[in-house]
């Protein structure tokens, strides 16, 4: 049964896709890369990886296609006849496709448990982390702490990001008069977003906290609660989120998570361990990696949250520059 | 305490200054703060360096999580060496950078820009020091994500298109390695390098392993900007801000090389590359044509940013002409080029900002004259010019030695020789900027214009690193013992491996 | 049989790459450039998950009485990078809206008219 | 196979029937309003048959509770999405078949 799940929602996944090269209607073309990305979450559900589902649906879905609607806002959403020759692309995306087929014909087969994958590296992981780490979300373990590093150098990547998007477009505080958000009048969903923004807030920090058990954590944690916001801002004008957070208080935030999570590698260090050894933060080892992952997890909700955040304000003020010209 | 955790300070320090960098938020302080950070960092990858010299490899377990269940950091003689280099130009070039970015960014993108500058430091030394293929990755993209925001941060709106197409192939190449990886992984079951080479020589020749390996390689290749790849260097290196381009022509590409020097030589095993795969042939083909084809591209230029990133490319062929001759010599002659160019590169792009700053635009025509008005920043320019020519005296000069010899060695007469002509097209190019700046009068319309030398912020990074070009010409010590032990301990672990591979056989077959 | 049964979720996820990798360098407007460049990341994602899927395994949480569980580290790296991904997406885009500003245009022949080359 | 997994698969089909046809309906329909209603009324309908058919299935412990969560949570958003859609077209001058139809006969007439 799971592999015909499987098959149909890969076949859905290679039409979203044929259809996304041939449309010339940039605003479904994104719509597509929303499904797209939304089917794989469904694929990723169904190869067991939660965690993966979780972050692709809120991200790729979410936060992305909502980045790609804002831009098409400002662009247009056209596409023009191309007047480049297809045959080299073609070329190149044949010749690419033919190695990697040929690559796949010496893999280990799909989803046996012989293959050298699940044989090395991955068993300690399975075997040990639930009594090394004590965390019961194996995905938790590794992620924050046995490649930890990794995680810094994800959140590093996501404050990269923001710095990118900030000396890019910059975030203008807009006067009130400047605004008259589309929505204004919408009064259905005033009060349908009043009841639903402080659930969804709710929803981020069980995600963030439960991280530990099930599915989720810091990094999802960060990009719902973003989401919240980003609704918020979106029924009621972007002065009024200004006036709840505003982008510098966003910035420093976005900083004070990743200084959060270094600050907790320096203290091991301090403690005597090496660089991000939460076995030294408490006397007892497991009791540290708690602690760790606890405060890792939350700087990375901070950065995320902030950076998200922020990126929605920068697109936001200038999409509304663009209206008021 | 330090000394304990010194593997991982020059990742870890810029990493951390950056958000202070931002949070800092003025101008001068950021400037001060970022420049702080990086020098220390130099410093501690100089004690690095002469430690990997004495101890040889040093290794740290991050977390504490012994590899390859955790992320392990390794230090060797050769990336030590490439980080020194690395650290050196980025604390010269915030110096140089103050009155430079103030003419050319906008002032409340300052504090960005430094934020962006030491995020591309730590991404470049966690690039270096990294032995996990997959943190590799991560690093990477912290780099490139920080460069596409640098280069796209100067006023000339030919930036914005430089950056978009950077970002558009960087990331491909991104993907690419992370495809690569992926292909290693699905056959081995690991990501720390030291365990994949030692699992990859279990298989022969596997199909899977070989496309991770063409993977990975044109994955790099976009990287370090190798021939046919390179459309995405000359326009980025152009429009960016003049100190961006001195810290990215001098660093980000030599990076990527060592990143190729070291998944052929400890990951995939000279044999595996260039016996079984022929990989030596075709890059060796790449080279010569990229040091011709853009050599000619760089005589035929106006604008002198452009002509020196043709010459980058250029140069970058000697790099990788130097590892496919797959010899200690030649290995160590692309070692010794890597941190020469980015002495070169450095200075050279430092005085065509200088130049910028003062006369508002880089065309050859700008520099007209410019021989008397500014006699330090062209006799910078002339020295570090003669240093990329390859005269005699000047570090251009032993990395062409080096090569030469390599190739000698190997009874190779054709590439020594093509090797000696790429020069001969050097002289051309830089002898075009040079006989502008001298021998040109300075144009009517300008006599007016008051320009004079830059300030002593701006000269005193530049000279470092012209005199730096001409000490490790005539003292060549340093950077031979440590190209030296770099290559040997590269061409050395291949043989660990080797052996290491008949060890892994058995137990295999134990198992 | 079992041959293709084995590797058809590879083959199907090679095409999905190489939709997005022609979409990235055949379209000729940016915003579909990113579109291309996400789709190619993403299908990249799906090579990952695939190789950490065990037959009758289940989600990396533990649970009493299950003893077969998929591979928790493929799962790690691509969380990470699908974030790498989201950055690099949104600085493209905030390229784009500066490109669309100075330029006035969004599709790459036009803009590359408007300038001298290089 | 007992009562309740009866009553669930009923209610699964019959969940999976109205989503079927909205999906027909937003394809057969001539203009956007009638295509948003053809798609809103059935997603809210399918939406309660699939999760009820899906209620019937747990064993009445957490997971029923965040089954609950999500319908009340789809009870309120997908109306509430339909009416913005339909506002803002409204909002952008959209104008509905009945309004539209009458000048085109009057343009065919002519």
């Amino acid at each position: 049964m799971a592999e015909f799940i499987d098959l149909v929602l890969l076949a859905m996944l290679a039409l979203t896709a044929l259809r996304i090269i041939f449309l010339k209607d940039l605003f479904a073309v994104v719509m597509l890369f929303g499904i797209y990305s939304f089917l794989s979450a469904l694929i990723f559900v169904n190869l067991d990886a939660v965690d993966v589902a979780f972050t692709e649906a809120s991200v790729g879905a979410g936060i992305s296609t909502v980045l790609m609607l804002v831009t098409l806002a400002m662009t247009g959403r056209k596409e023009k006849q191309s007047t480049h020759s297809t045959i080299l692309p073609l070329f190149v995306v044949l010749v690419t496709g033919a190695a990697l087929i040929y690559g796949t014909l010496d893999m280990p087969p799909f989803g046996h448990p012989d293959n050298p994958v699940h044989q090395h590296v991955a068993p300690r992981y399975i075997e040990e982390s639930p009594k090394e780490v004590g965390l019961p979300n194996m995905v938790t373990s590794v992620l924050a702490s046995y490649r930890g590093f990794d995680t810094l150098g994800e959140t590093v990547v996501v404050f990269s990001a923001v710095i990118g998007v900030l000396s890019l477009l910059g975030v203008r505080r807009t006067k009130k008069k400047d605004l008259e958000s589309g929505l204004e009048t919408h009064k259905v969903l005033h009060v349908v977003s009043k009841i639903i923004i402080p659930l969804v807030i709710l929803f981020a920090l069980y995600v963030q906290f439960h991280g530990d058990f099930g599915p989720g954590g810091g990094f999802q944690a960060g990009v719902i609660a973003a989401a919240a916001f980003i609704l918020y801002a979106l029924v009621l004008g972007l002065p009024k989120a200004f006036a709840v957070v505003g982008p510098k208080f966003l910035q420093w935030m976005a900083a004070a998570g990743v200084l959060l999570y270094a600050s907790v590698g320096l203290y091991s260090m301090y403690k005597g361990g090496n660089f991000l050894d939460y076995n030294t933060l408490a006397a007892d080892p497991i009791a540290g990696q708690h602690y760790g992952i606890i405060i890792i997890e939350l700087g990375v909700g901070i950065t995320v949250f902030a950076v998200m955040l922020n990126i929605f304000y920068a697109f936001g003020s200038q999409a509304e520059r663009s209206n008021i010209q | 305490m330090l000394e304990q955790h010194l593997t991982a300070l020059p990742i870890i320090l810029p990493l951390i200054a950056a958000p202070i960098a931002l949070i800092l938020g003025r101008s001068v302080l950021s400037w001060g703060f970022a420049t702080l950070a990086s020098g220390l960092a130099f410093l501690f990858s100089w004690q690095l360096l002469s430690a990997a010299l004495s101890e040889g490899v040093i290794s740290y377990a991050v977390g504490g999580w012994a590899p390859p269940w955790g992320i392990e950091l390794r230090v060797d003689a050769a990336n030590a060496f490439v980080l020194l280099a690395v650290t050196a130009i980025s604390t010269l070039v915030l110096v140089y950078s103050k009155d430079s970015i103030e003419k050319e960014v906008k002032a409340a993108n300052h504090s960005l820009f430094y934020t962006a500058h030491l995020l591309c430091l730590a991404g470049l030394s966690g690039i270096l020091i990294t032995g996990d293929a997959f943190n590799l990755f991560v690093f990477l993209e912290i780099s490139s994500l920080a460069t596409y925001t640098l280069v796209s941060l100067a006023s000339d709106r030919r930036c914005l298109t430089a950056a978009f197409r950077y970002l558009v192939m960087g990331t491909i190449g991104a993907t690419f390695i992370l495809i690569g990886v992926g292909l290693l992984y699905m056959k081995t079951g690991t990501l720390n390098m030291m365990d994949l080479a030692v699992r990859i020589d279990a298989y022969d020749s596997s199909r899977t392993i070989n496309t991770g390996l063409a993977f990975i390689m044109v994955g790099v290749s976009i990287k370090l900007a190798l021939f046919p790849l390179h459309m995405w260097l000359p326009p980025a290196y152009t429009h960016a801000p003049s100190a961006v381009t001195a810290f990215l022509a001098s660093t980000a590409t030599k990076v990527a090389v060592y990143v190729m020097i070291r998944f052929i030589f400890t990951v995939f095993g000279i044999d595996h590359v260039f016996v079984d795969m022929g990989m030596g042939l075709i890059l060796m083909a790449l080279a010569v044509v990229a040091i011709f084809k853009c050599s000619y591209m760089a005589t035929v230029q106006s604008n002198v940013k452009t002509v020196l990133a043709y010459s980058s490319v250029a140069q970058i062929g000697y790099m990788i002409l130097g590892l496919s001759l797959v010899s200690v010599t030649g290995l160590m002659a692309s070692m010794i080029h890597i941190f020469n160019h980015a002495l070169m590169k450095g200075a050279l792009f430092m005085a065509v900002g200088a130049v910028f700053y003062r006369v508002g635009s880089v065309d050859i025509k700008a520099f007209a004259g410019l021989g008397r008005k500014m006699p330090l920043t062209m006799a910078a320019f002339t020295i570090a010019g003669l240093s990329i020519i390859g005269v005699p005296l000047t570090a251009g000069f032993v990395s062409k030695w080096y090569l030469v010899t390599a190739a000698l060695e190997q009874g190779n007469w054709t590439v020594a020789a093509l090797v000696l002509i790429g020069s001969l097209f050097a002289i051309v190019y830089i002898g075009r900027i040079l006989e502008a700046a001298y021998f040109q009068k300075l144009p009517e319309s300008r006599s007016s214009e008051n320009i004079k030398e830059i300030s002593w912020l701006m000269l005193v990074p530049m000279w470092v690193l012209v005199i730096a070009n001409i000490y490790f010409g005539v003292d060549t010590s340093l950077t031979t013992e440590a190209a030296n032990s770099a290559s040997e301990w590269l061409f050395q672990t291949n043989n660990i491996l080797e052996n290491n591979m008949v060890e892994g056989n058995s137990q295999e077959v134990s198992s | 049989m079992s041959f293709i049964l084995d590797y058809y979720n590879y083959w199907v996820v090679v095409f999905l790459m190489m939709a997005g990798f022609y979409i990235v360098i055949s379209a000729n407007n940016l915003v579909k450039k990113i579109v291309g460049l996400n789709i190619f990341q993403t299908s990249v994602f799906m090579l990952y998950i695939s190789m950490g899927k065990v037959t009758g395994g289940t989600a990396p949480i533990v649970v009493e009485g299950v003893t077969q569980y998929s591979n928790p580290l493929p799962h790690v790296l691509i969380l990470t990078a699908i974030v790498v991904g989201v950055a690099t997406t949104a600085v493209g885009l905030s390229l784009i809206v500066r490109i669309k500003r100075a330029y006035g245009t969004v599709e790459e022949n036009e803009f590359e008219n408007k300038d001298d080359a290089i | 196979m007992d009562f309740l997994d009866i009553v669930s698969s009923i209610l699964l089909l019959a969940g999976v029937f109205f989503g079927f046809s909205g999906a027909v309906g937003l394809f057969r329909f001539p203009d956007f309003f009638t295509r948003v209603h053809a798609a809103s009324v059935t997603d809210s309908i399918a939406a309660i048959l699939i999760i009820g058919g899906l209620l019937l299935q747990t064993s009445f412990d957490l997971n029923t509770a965040k089954l609950v969560f999500i319908l009340l949570f789809l009870l309120v958003t997908s109306p509430t999405a339909s009416h913005a859609l339909a506002k803002s077209a409204r909002h952008g001058g959209l104008l509905t078949l009945a309004e539209t139809s009458p000048q085109d006969k009057q343009e065919s007439a002519k």
